[in-house]
């Protein structure tokens, strides 16, 4: 890599920055309880809900921090976060 | 050297300083112009806002800031559109900008702005000398000094083609001194829109912000990245040392008009006392000489056009047989007590094989008066340095002594 | 090199009179340069502009401390500054004023002109606007300067009635210094 | 959709800043270009050679953002490539509120066609949570921390939305990351409005509140729902639209879940105080017929 004129960045980039390291507690869907109401996919600041073929969501844990957020705001408690087993 | 041009007096007319600038700017076709009224830049933004409001300027925006910082900070966002941007300011403006000035050159947006030297407060003043500009040194800005308003005038197109050149992309600083030349009327050759198109290719920025291609500009860089971005400005500013002289040349075979490159000089060739300055005092200087001259005083003048970059290695040639090296500063370094072209023309000498004596005189501070007697006393005192060695290093001129 | 230094109260016109006149010399084919002395002073105050003249292009930037010639806007100056200061011996001062040269006081071995700008003013542009008409006066004076260049210069920066109102006083104190000299 | 703001970026878990910036940017749309000025937002989300921003973005410095976005919408404008883009700022409180403030003054008298977007986390997160004149009556900072003669911060939220009403702005309104979807709303209705618009969005830090990681929409919930934050549109100086909030919460609700009023609950004559910001709820309440 070479440090271009005035330091631009190319876009997105930060993707090659995997967060899930950061993560204690991993959210885990209960697909039974899942009403597709997108809330999770809205919510996460960390852009790692990502809705399936089926309508339903998946989380991708490359970049997940495991806040909670999508576990506290489920209206269904679809969402559980359990301790990451490492 | 390049010959010097003729004057063509039938091309010339009578206008003020501040004209000349603002027509010179309006013939390099800004797309923004940014500015915040200060005295003595007033008359350039003023004729520039007469221009716009006369449709005068196609593709142009006036942006009537609210503070000199705002002023180049929206010349980064517009710079950084691509579009070629200016400003005009002095004194407590430009120290107000202080901190967008580094960022600007950091960015590598090649804006260019006329600073209208004057004094810095307090007490406040606003009258000529170099402080303001020489205290933003260090800023990443090409700084050229112009002794005349021709000068300034045909420096302002020259210092766009440095500032966008891809081999530099590091903005400029047109430096004229403020009232003496932003306020003179005296006849010049106007720039001539076909020749300045013809000398200034329109800005092609290398990134610009679009949302086609969406890049991000302004990331911090952390220890791994900062150091190397620093040296790739000063590797910009050592390239623009060739490419201040290659713009003067090209400008004097398109426009006939040459006023040296980095430097230029005067009756140099058989001198053992030469003068270095910057700015309008260069023409009380040459008046002088000639006038020593006549009386067989071999004196002779080394301008300085560019400060930054800082032409180290033209100042040594051009002083490597002088029995005495003389330089005026029209600005100090407090608690040094030195001029800063003197400290760095020492500096410059340091570690060759020239050991000329270099003195310095502070000069000019505030606005006060330079008379030829002024010269004459510093050039005779010269003399005595000649042959009993430095005295007083660096000193004030024209002290008041009643005063203190 | 011919130097020129004018002297006015804030608002009479004085700066723009040394531009004028450094517009009018350049047509006369020589170089010129005018300034101010830099200020502060608002309307009223004692102000001061200079002009050189010179065959050659002029690069000294130092202000005029012995101008060849002086013009004195308004005679009530004379009170309060040194208007003949540093004046050249063969020089010449010339003051708006409907006195005798006589009459002034002046410290200087240089000649003393006077001239009723005011009255000119007033009899042909309609208001007391002196510094135009002076340089007619300095024109007539002096010899330093043809009144048609001064009089081109007014008319473009005053183009219209006004600036022919200016030529025709400027031509008017022109003659009047003419006839004195005769 | 386009993702316009990426995974990667350095936020805590739970941030507020990302959160805001992925509506703010849900709103404007991919035609924009988008100017931070310095703040966490900026660092976490550009640590060269990376950007989480999948739109143009520049950041200059912490004081500059709304005169930087001047300079943009002139040379847009300028060289004919305005269009549909939008120029939008984001920036945080300080930046907005404090440091920025004459620069944003300016770009709004000037009447540039440009949208600024407050992210009010209510102190200097960046720098480790210092006060700013967003900071709420009663909350510990660092540099107004809870003492033995001392409950915090002792003045008031500065009321930046009527600052800005009085440039003469068509459009300011107040939002929360409490409610998304309004957000989304009203930055797109603020970028496609002519003129230099503002949104001004309630943004609760994790870190510098002191809650679990997982509260951050509940807590700016809680918010709305005392009246301590109230959701309006203003137009033209007037407002226009309030998101009604019916029986309101009791402002402890609010308070008691965060570790910056907690002395509010352990020191003597925190009743009082508590009082004060219930007084402070009841007035919105009151003054916006929420």
């Amino acid at each position: 890599m070479k440090i271009p004129i005035g330091g631009v960045c190319e876009p997105g980039t930060t993707i090659a920055n995997k967060t899930g390291g950061w993560r204690t507690y991993r959210p885990v869907y209960d697909y039974e309880k899942c009403i597709k109401c997108k809330l999770c996919e809205l919510l996460c600041p960390d852009m790692s809900v990502f809705p399936k073929e089926d309508g339903y969501f998946q989380f991708n844990y490359d970049y997940c921090k495991g806040c909670g957020i999508c576990a506290n705001e489920c209206p269904k408690s679809a969402i559980t976060m359990v301790l990451e087993e490492k | 050297m390049t010959p010097k041009g003729d004057l063509k007096m039938d091309k010339m007319v009578v206008v003020e300083g501040s004209y000349a600038v603002a027509h010179a700017v309006k013939v390099c076709r800004p797309n923004v112009i940014s500015a915040y009224p200060i005295t003595p830049q007033t008359h350039i933004v003023e004729d520039l806002a007469k221009f716009i409001a006369d449709g005068e300027i196609q593709n142009c925006e006036c942006i009537n800031v609210e503070s000199e910082f705002s002023a180049l900070s929206a010349l980064v966002g517009s710079s950084a559109v691509g579009a070629r941007s200016y400003s005009a300011t002095t004194s407590q403006g430009l120290e107000l900008m202080h901190e967008v000035l580094f960022n600007v050159a950091g960015m590598r947006l090649p804006i260019v702005m006329t600073v209208a030297n004057r004094a810095v407060s307090a007490p406040i003043n606003i009258w000529n000398d170099h402080q303001d500009a020489i205290s933003q040194r260090d800023t990443g800005w090409i700084q050229l000094y112009g002794e005349n308003i021709q000068e300034v005038s045909d420096m302002t197109a020259q210092a766009f083609k440095i500032a966008e050149d891809k081999d530099i992309l590091m903005p400029a600083m047109v430096c004229m001194d403020g009232f003496i030349l932003s306020h003179v009327y005296e006849p010049l050759v106007m720039l001539e829109q076909d020749l300045t198109d013809e000398f200034l290719p329109s800005y092609e920025p290398l990134n610009i912000l679009d949302p086609k291609k969406p890049l991000s500009f302004g990331a911090f860089a952390d220890p791994n990245y900062y150091t190397e971005f620093r040296y790739m400005q000063q590797k910009a500013m050592t390239n623009a040392l060739k490419k201040i002289e290659d713009a003067a040349d090209e400008f004097y075979d398109l426009f006939g008009r040459y006023y040296g490159g980095l430097i230029d000089e005067y009756q140099t060739e058989d001198a053992d006392i030469i003068l270095m300055a910057m700015g309008s005092i260069i023409g009380t200087i040459k008046d002088t000489i000639d006038k020593l001259r006549q009386k067989g005083v071999k004196v002779g003048l080394l301008k300085v056009r560019a400060f930054r970059p800082f032409p180290a290695e033209a100042i040594r040639k051009a002083v490597k047989d002088a029995k005495i090296v003389v330089v005026l500063d029209k600005n100090i370094s407090l608690g040094l007590n030195e001029g800063a072209l003197f400290t760095e023309t020492k500096s410059c000498l340091y570690n060759t094989s020239n050991h000329v004596p270099v003195v310095g005189y502070m000069i000019g501070h505030g606005g006060r008066d330079i008379r030829m007697s002024t010269i004459e006393n510093i050039i005779s005192e010269a003399q005595e340095v000649m042959k009993s060695g430095i005295k007083v290093e660096s000193q004030f001129t024209d002290l008041r002594e009643e005063l203190l | 090199m011919k130097e020129i230094r004018i002297h006015g109260r804030g608002g009479q016109g004085s700066v723009t009179a040394a531009e004028l006149l450094a517009v009018a010399a350049f047509a006369d084919g020589k170089f010129s340069q005018a300034f101010p002395a830099f200020g502060v002073e608002r309307r009223g105050a004692p102000v001061q502009a200079f002009t050189r003249i010179n065959d050659e292009p002029i690069r000294l930037r130092s202000q005029i401390y012995e101008p060849d010639y002086v013009i004195v806007q308004d005679p009530t100056l004379i009170e309060v500054v040194d208007v003949a200061g540093g004046l050249k011996d063969d020089g010449t001062i010339i003051i708006n004023s409907d006195f005798d040269p006589s009459h002034f006081k002046l410290d200087t071995k240089a000649k003393v002109v006077t001239v009723n700008a005011t009255k000119i003013a007033l009899d042909i542009i309609g208001r007391p606007i002196v510094n135009t008409v002076l340089l007619g006066a300095f024109a007539g004076a002096t010899g330093e300067i043809r009144p048609e260049s001064i009089k081109k210069a007014v008319k473009e920066r005053f183009p219209g009635k006004v600036g022919d109102r200016n030529a025709e006083a400027i031509q008017q104190a022109y003659d009047m210094m003419k006839e004195a000299k005769a | 959709m386009k993702q316009l703001f990426v995974s990667g970026h350095r936020g805590c878990a739970g941030c507020c800043d990302a959160m805001a910036a992925k509506f703010t940017l849900m709103g404007a749309g991919e035609d924009c270009i988008v100017v931070s000025p310095t703040g966490c937002l900026e660092v976490m989300t550009t640590p060269f050679p990376e950007t989480s921003w999948n739109v143009p973005w520049i950041h200059s410095l912490f004081e500059n953002a709304a005169a930087v976005a001047s300079g943009i919408e002139a040379a847009l404008i300028a060289m004919g490539k305005k269009g549909n883009t939008r120029v939008v700022a984001i920036g945080g409180d300080g930046a907005t509120m404090d440091i920025g403030l004459q620069a944003i003054s300016g770009a709004f008298e000037r009447g540039h066609d440009f949208t600024y977007v407050c992210v009010d986390n209510e102190a200097y997160m960046n720098t480790g949570v210092q006060r700013s004149s967003g900071t709420p009556f009663d909350a510990s900072t660092t540099t107004s921390p809870v003492g033995k003669v001392s409950f915090g911060n002792q003045r008031p939220k500065k009321n930046m939305p009527a600052i800005i009403a009085a440039h003469g702005s068509p459009y300011v309104a107040t939002t929360s990351l409490g409610y998304a979807k309004d957000m989304i709303s009203k930055v797109k209705k603020a970028t496609e409005t002519p003129g230099p618009t503002y949104i001004h969005c309630h943004a609760p830090c994790t870190t510098g509140w002191g809650f679990d990681t997982s509260k951050t929409v509940e807590i700016a919930q809680m918010a709305v729902k005392t009246g301590l934050w109230p959701l309006f549109e203003m137009e033209n100086g007037e407002v226009t639209k309030v998101r009604k909030i019916g029986k309101a919460a009791p402002v402890e609700d609010y308070l008691k879940m965060q570790s910056r009023f907690k002395h509010l609950f352990s020191k003597e004559g925190g009743a009082e105080e508590i009082a004060k910001i219930q007084a402070i709820a009841d007035k919105n309440i009151e003054y916006y017929g929420l």
